[in-house]
């Protein structure tokens, strides 16, 4: 159990597997049924300042070994954020991790202010690649030195652990390597693939947007990929997500170079999913003498 | 406190009511509780398969101890695929999950379209002998009816609409509602709740259907306006809602 | 069935589904058992000058709803071509479109020289997007100017069908845009997409590459977002390949804006695929009252 | 000519031989044949689900008339689904595909590693009574081992190793081969192939096993080195070859 843990910037993953924003609610939501001990942090639904309302119905399809979706990042904002989730975090004893999002530099410099404060915020996740809004989100990764420039001043604001949330759909490699150089203590890849279905009889999106995003198994050998290519080219941490189903899947991920993994809709499929991934990674690290830290990264080129 | 986690169905039986409609048998590894109006979802692929990768949204239809039934219409890929289960076969599902039906003071007015009847069956079920029920049943044609027989509940009063007229009256069933003093319980396609909301003065609990990913709350899919309200989630707000307070969309 | 064909440059594809290249061999693999007239052309496995060994095994591997391979364009190269496969297409009668593949502008070249002479041989898919080997390949599309020169020479040789096929890895929306410019008949959208497995036993790749490209339906939504994004941009038509399984899914891609479809993974699953998809556009178009050409391109944004 | 075209088998029996290993027979549309050595391309999820994707290939274990038969031990998802197959359940298959071991001239020599006895099995039915056959079976242990009684030939002898030792002799199958005359058969994992063609100066058929996506020789999938002439299909160029020509990779 002691080797299943990693630090990254100032919080201990233990086990270095969390929930992926936007598909573990608040944290709260599940609180009736979900042993937190399974879990390294709590990721949030995206936040932003105001409440969003979010997208119209359908926000969800499913396709082969995936779903697209676009939520259109309903939540509750800021405030009452404060005010309903804090409390409930105070109790818990795990570290929490806000995705925030902003349509603008400021918005953003805005919530790490507000966040900045509370102690039982332990970091930030930046979202610069929900593909579901029509301002803000992956819009922000088309402009690289905006990026820089929100990047250097949220960190002058926050000690706090800062991870980047990159979109797949994005110059990932250039983004992230402006990350590391601006003091984000992790990357997170990646959000959604932008994806579209169509409904043949009306010749509309299957979603109330033209384009969603697409998540699930089905993009796992796609992100796994992004992860390696991403983790060999800087050497701040790499949390993986996208597709992970398994135990064997998160181990993929830390042989390819992540340091911690996020699931999202998987944990839709099998709510079981995080007592499963820990313990089938704490039976592999054993069965295999090695220790989480020398599988990191450990892929073997030929 | 609700118990929600993965289960494993072993299929009893899985009966062909009607061409497209199958009444699904589970045998569940533990007892479970259900209230009538709460749902359970339902993994049509095996748990080794990624595809069909979602779990499907199926109201409790009957649930005794260790056997729980859902009623299922096959409509695409996932249903298709729960129509070839087999006795023995497990199944992946969790559950009962969702708010259910107040019961009523009076008499009991069900007006269920399609697979609404599924829900309402066990509120029938628990409700029989006890309160009077009317069923108002419309369906697309006369081989999606499910047969009295296998319901759960004699209503006192009963009347079959089919769009085709193949049996029962022909047209919708919210055309043939004769308005009554009662407790509206609805369960259906949104049309027929719509159509209902506005055709008819009273309030009505209504068992609303949504596209649902995760159907615990937590994936923001499965949105439904309430007045002044703003979104609220169907599988942990609902499905059960007064049809007062559903701000209908265009 | 007068309906089910759509003329693109010099070729008319009756129907306007056909294999993807590499999926179907030279064409005469399956002449036992395949009825012709199910397709609309037949396209090669990619060829280049001297014949290619390709990659080591494994070079497939399956994954969710989609499999990653790695072949390395194994092929019987020019000279056995014309020998063996040529006096074949002769008898058949149908369109034969020929993938080509060149690590050089002059082996491109080369390539289009020697088969334009040949009256059987309808057009070119020229190949710039291959993620299996090391040179030529996708990592043209690193320059786009090369392609440009390329695209430029290789239409003065012939006056045949040029359809250039697309790496998902690339800026297809330049790219496609250039194609467009220098004379290109059609844009074939898209190639596999780049992706890794890993065993976590050896912490290998699964395949005898690191990357290989991901296939099958759990790429379909995205290509069809890729097919509606490069055909709203560009005014020659665009064949969209990636993931269909079913007439359904070739509809999408005809209302997404394709104008024509290749169909490869599924091939294998179902060999009665081409039929299957044929006969469903057929009734579809009857069914709902709607010619092929008022189809494509139909979707409805709101 | 061989019809190659996707078809539909009914589930007549999948019998659970041994821990892992199954006996699936199926029911096919029509008459089909095949000949000792082909293979046949079974989808493991049903046909509308694209998860396990690809067909897996099987060897034709038996076949009379309208009954097929594969033998299969559980290795990975696509096996541990069939594994799930009841009476009745349909299943998506296509073939038989590839070559086919000629016949011998004199005695026969099987050597069979693992479910390689599946392919043997088939020849071992047409020589059997005709021409003497020797057996040499090697499994990892006990509970993978076919019994003889399951077998649709007789060896003349017989000799079963396990790695373990739960079985018979201890060791592997090669090992153990007394050289003698013969045509030799061998199928099973690559690496026993490869053994015994460094141990024996003597040629061989083999079947061999490598990854498919097509089966039908159009991907380039399943190559296997053959000497002076590079990669040749298993699926269509094999899967039967001589030893003598196959290039060893390493
Ligand atoms: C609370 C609730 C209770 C329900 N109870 C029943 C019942 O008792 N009997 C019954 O037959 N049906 C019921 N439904 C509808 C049932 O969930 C759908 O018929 C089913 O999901 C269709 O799956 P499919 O794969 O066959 O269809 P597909 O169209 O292939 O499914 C594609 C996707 O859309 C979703 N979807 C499609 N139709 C619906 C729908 N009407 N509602 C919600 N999601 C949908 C599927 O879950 C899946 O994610 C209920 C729905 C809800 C929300
Ligand atoms: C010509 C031929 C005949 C065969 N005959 C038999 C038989 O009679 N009985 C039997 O039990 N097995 C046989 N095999 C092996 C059988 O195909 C594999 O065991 C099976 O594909 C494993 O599928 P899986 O999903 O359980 O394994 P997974 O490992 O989950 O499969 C992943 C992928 O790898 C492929 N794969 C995995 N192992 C093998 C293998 N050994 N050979 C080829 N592809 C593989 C699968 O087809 C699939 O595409 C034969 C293989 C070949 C090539
Ligand atoms: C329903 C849904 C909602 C999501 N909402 C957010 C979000 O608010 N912020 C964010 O950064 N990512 C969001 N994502 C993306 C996930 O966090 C994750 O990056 C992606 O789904 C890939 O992982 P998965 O395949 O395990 O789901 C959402 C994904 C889904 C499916
Ligand atoms: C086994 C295999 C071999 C392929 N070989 C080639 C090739 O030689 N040239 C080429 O342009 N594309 C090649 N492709 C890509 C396909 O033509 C097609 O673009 C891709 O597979 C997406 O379509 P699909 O999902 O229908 O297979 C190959 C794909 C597969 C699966
Ligand atoms: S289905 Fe996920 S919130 Fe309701
Ligand atoms: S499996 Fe495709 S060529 Fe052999």
């Amino acid at each position: 159990m002691g080797r299943l843990k990693i630090k990254i910037g100032s919080i201990t993953f233990s086990p270095p597997v969390m929930p992926a924003s936007g598909t573990f609610g608040y944290g709260d939501e599940v609180k009736e049924f979900f042993d937190y001990k399974d879990i390294g942090a709590i990721v949030t639904k995206g936040l932003s300042l105001k409440p969003r309302k979010g997208n119209r119905m359908p926000r969800i399809i499913e396709t082969s070994s995936g779903m697209i979706n676009a939520i259109g990042l309903e939540n509750i904002g800021l405030d009452r954020f404060i005010k309903e989730k804090i409390p409930f975090y105070r109790k818990l004893k795990k570290p929490v991790i806000v995705n925030i999002f902003g349509e603008s530099i400021d918005e953003f410099l805005e919530l790490s202010e507000n966040f900045n404060r509370f102690k039982e915020i332990s970091g930030f996740e930046i979202n610069i690649s929900c593909p579901n809004v029509d301002k803000g989100g992956v819009e922000f990764s088309k402009t690289p030195d905006v990026i820089r420039e929100l990047l250097r001043r949220i960190r002058k604001i926050t000690k706090k652990f800062i991870s980047v949330k990159l979109s797949p759909d994005s110059d990932y490699m250039l983004i992230s390597k402006i990350c590391e150089e601006e003091g984000a203590d992790a990357i997170t890849a990646i959000n959604t693939i932008r994806a579209m279905e169509i409904d043949i009889y009306n010749r509309r999106s299957k979603i109330s947007r033209i384009f969603g995003g697409l998540s699930g198994p089905a993009i796992k050998p796609i992100v796994l990929r992004i992860v390696y290519e991403i983790s060999k080219n800087i050497s701040i941490p790499v949390i993986g997500v996208g597709g992970i189903s398994s135990w064997e899947d998160a181990i993929q991920f830390f042989i390819a170079g992540a340091s911690a993994v996020q699931i999202g809709t998987c944990f839709f499929v099998n709510t079981n999913i995080f007592r499963d991934v820990k313990n089938g990674i704490e039976g592999f690290l054993e069965k295999n003498r090695i220790s989480l830290k020398n599988l990191i990264g450990s892929f073997r080129e030929n | 406190m609700k118990v929600k986690k993965e289960r494993t169905g072993k299929v009893l039986e899985n009966i062909k009511l009607k061409e497209k409609i199958f009444l699904l048998k589970l045998e569940t590894e533990e007892e479970i509780s259900a209230k009538p109006g709460e749902f359970v979802m339902i993994k049509t692929s095996p748990s080794a398969s990624a595809d069909p990768l979602l779990k499907r949204p199926f109201a409790v239809f009957d649930l005794e101890k260790r056997v729980l039934s859902v009623l299922y219409k096959i409509t695409g890929r996932g249903t298709a695929l729960m129509s070839t289960l087999k006795k023995g076969d497990a199944v992946q599902f969790s559950g009962p999950f969702g708010n259910s039906f107040p019961l009523p003071r009076d008499r009991a007015i069900f007006v269920a379209g399609g697979s609404g009847i599924a829900s309402l069956n066990f509120l029938g079920k628990k409700l029989y002998r006890k309160k009077e029920i009317n069923l108002y049943y419309g369906v697309k044609s006369g081989d999606e009816a499910v047969p009295l027989s296998f319901l759960s509940f004699k209503p006192s009063q009963f009347l079959l609409t089919t769009e085709d007229g193949s049996e029962g009256k022909k047209g919708v069933i919210t055309d043939f509602i004769k308005f009554e003093k009662g407790t509206y319980y609805l369960a259906g396609p949104t049309n027929m709740i719509r159509e209902f909301s506005k055709k008819f003065k009273v309030d009505a609990f209504a068992s609303m259907e949504e596209r649902m990913a995760c159907g615990i709350g937590v994936c923001m899919g499965c949105g439904i306006l309430i007045k002044e309200k703003g979104y609220r989630r169907v599988c942990v707000d609902g499905p059960v809602f007064k049809i007062s307070e559903i701000q209908w969309e265009d």
